[in-house]
């Protein structure tokens, strides 16, 4: 189950594929809430043409099976899914996927926050963008 | 032997990305004495493995910087996250 | 382009084509959040065995028009879409979908949490659960 | 001709959905009138619309009770919504 539920991959991901796979866990489920995160073309005034994105093999994946393990026990939810993309990204392109799945609405809004949050805070994963002066390393997450 | 990893533009300063360092028979050491080590060897890290900002994992977990790496052990330097 | 992104149908609907309209909006969208709603097998310690949703219709959808237009002014989101089912739907069925585009995370979550709570405010839809003890409207919306 | 209409728990209360109420000459008529009139007609009606609960709509618009309803106008009686 959770190595299908967290996953860290190169290939494009499938929304609907993700928010079915947390869907179908129980018929209890009344509510999904997922966040996408998707690659801008403007950062810090900035010009994006490209992102890549490169993680801590094993480090990373198992920061996001701790997530999705800490969600599940302090928040009211019954499911969660965690998509994270590595190497190149086109802008516009998806980049990380968390769906939340609960009974009741809160639940599942909140704990999607926090999971992104907590994603940014723990997960060895760095961003590169290239921009119109060259490639940069991103050090600092909103 | 210790296998010290290095990401994003940290891999780029040190012009690698992994290397092993021998303790020379010790069984462990500090990670301060370890930083020493790097940096004598790489001196491109040596502002970015002093300032605040890089974490540092041992067997992949975070690792607090009093930490002591013992042989078989392996570090990572890790500059600020930007996932997500 | 309110025709298709605030819809009331009796056909499912799919998530990611939702995602992507509005998401195809901006370049510059760095987030979407959606909230997915779907019909539980449980309500109020009462087993249900299906759903039937009615609307008034035209005005229904000029509350649902009206709630993107209100969140496109009062937030400093991109886009919203906005996709209600009416008619008979079966337990585990999507029901209704919000999802907000913007560039950055927090502005989507608080317009799609905010859409959805005035969503159940405002919008004339009546659901009627089907439990081993008959049909029921419900009559309040948690 | 005032089209009036039901929905949900109040269909059934009433029997039908839909209902034109004729104001013999009068060109408006105060909310409270015309639901005076609907509940004589309609007398399972009675303790539905007296409630505090059900909203009224005058031409697709949320209407206050002290509202007024011209001829021509379309009155929706609305249950507690319960979308989403």
């Amino acid at each position: 189950m959770t190595n299908t539920l967290v996953r860290i991959q190169k290939e494009p991901f499938s929304v609907e594929e993700t928010i079915e796979a947390v869907k179908s866990v129980s018929k209890g489920i009344g509510a999904v809430v997922t966040f996408l995160g998707c690659g801008r073309d403007f950062s810090k005034g900035q010009k994006i043409t490209g992102l890549e994105f490169e993680h801590y093999p094993g480090m990373a994946e198992a920061k996001l099976a701790d997530i999705r393990s800490r969600a599940l026990a302090d928040f009211d939810i019954i499911e969660m899914g965690i998509v994270h993309r590595i190497g190149e990204i086109a802008i516009g392109e998806e980049i990380v996927l968390i769906a939340v799945a609960s009974a009741h609405r809160n639940d599942a809004f909140m704990a999607c926050e926090w999971a992104i949050t907590e994603l940014k805070r723990v997960t060895p994963i760095w961003k590169r963008e290239t921009t119109t002066k060259g490639e940069v390393w991103v050090s600092d997450t909103p | 032997m210790i296998t010290v990893r290095f990401f994003a533009m940290l891999k780029g300063l040190a012009g690698i990305e992994m290397k092993e360092y021998d303790l020379g028979g010790m069984k462990e050491i500090k990670l301060s004495g370890l930083k020493e080590m790097i940096v004598k060897d790489l001196p491109g890290l040596s502002e970015a493995l002093t300032g605040r900002s890089i974490l540092i994992s041992i067997n992949q977990e975070f690792a607090g910087k009093d930490a002591v790496v013992k042989d078989n052990d392996e570090v990572g330097f890790l500059p600020p996250f930007s996932g997500g």
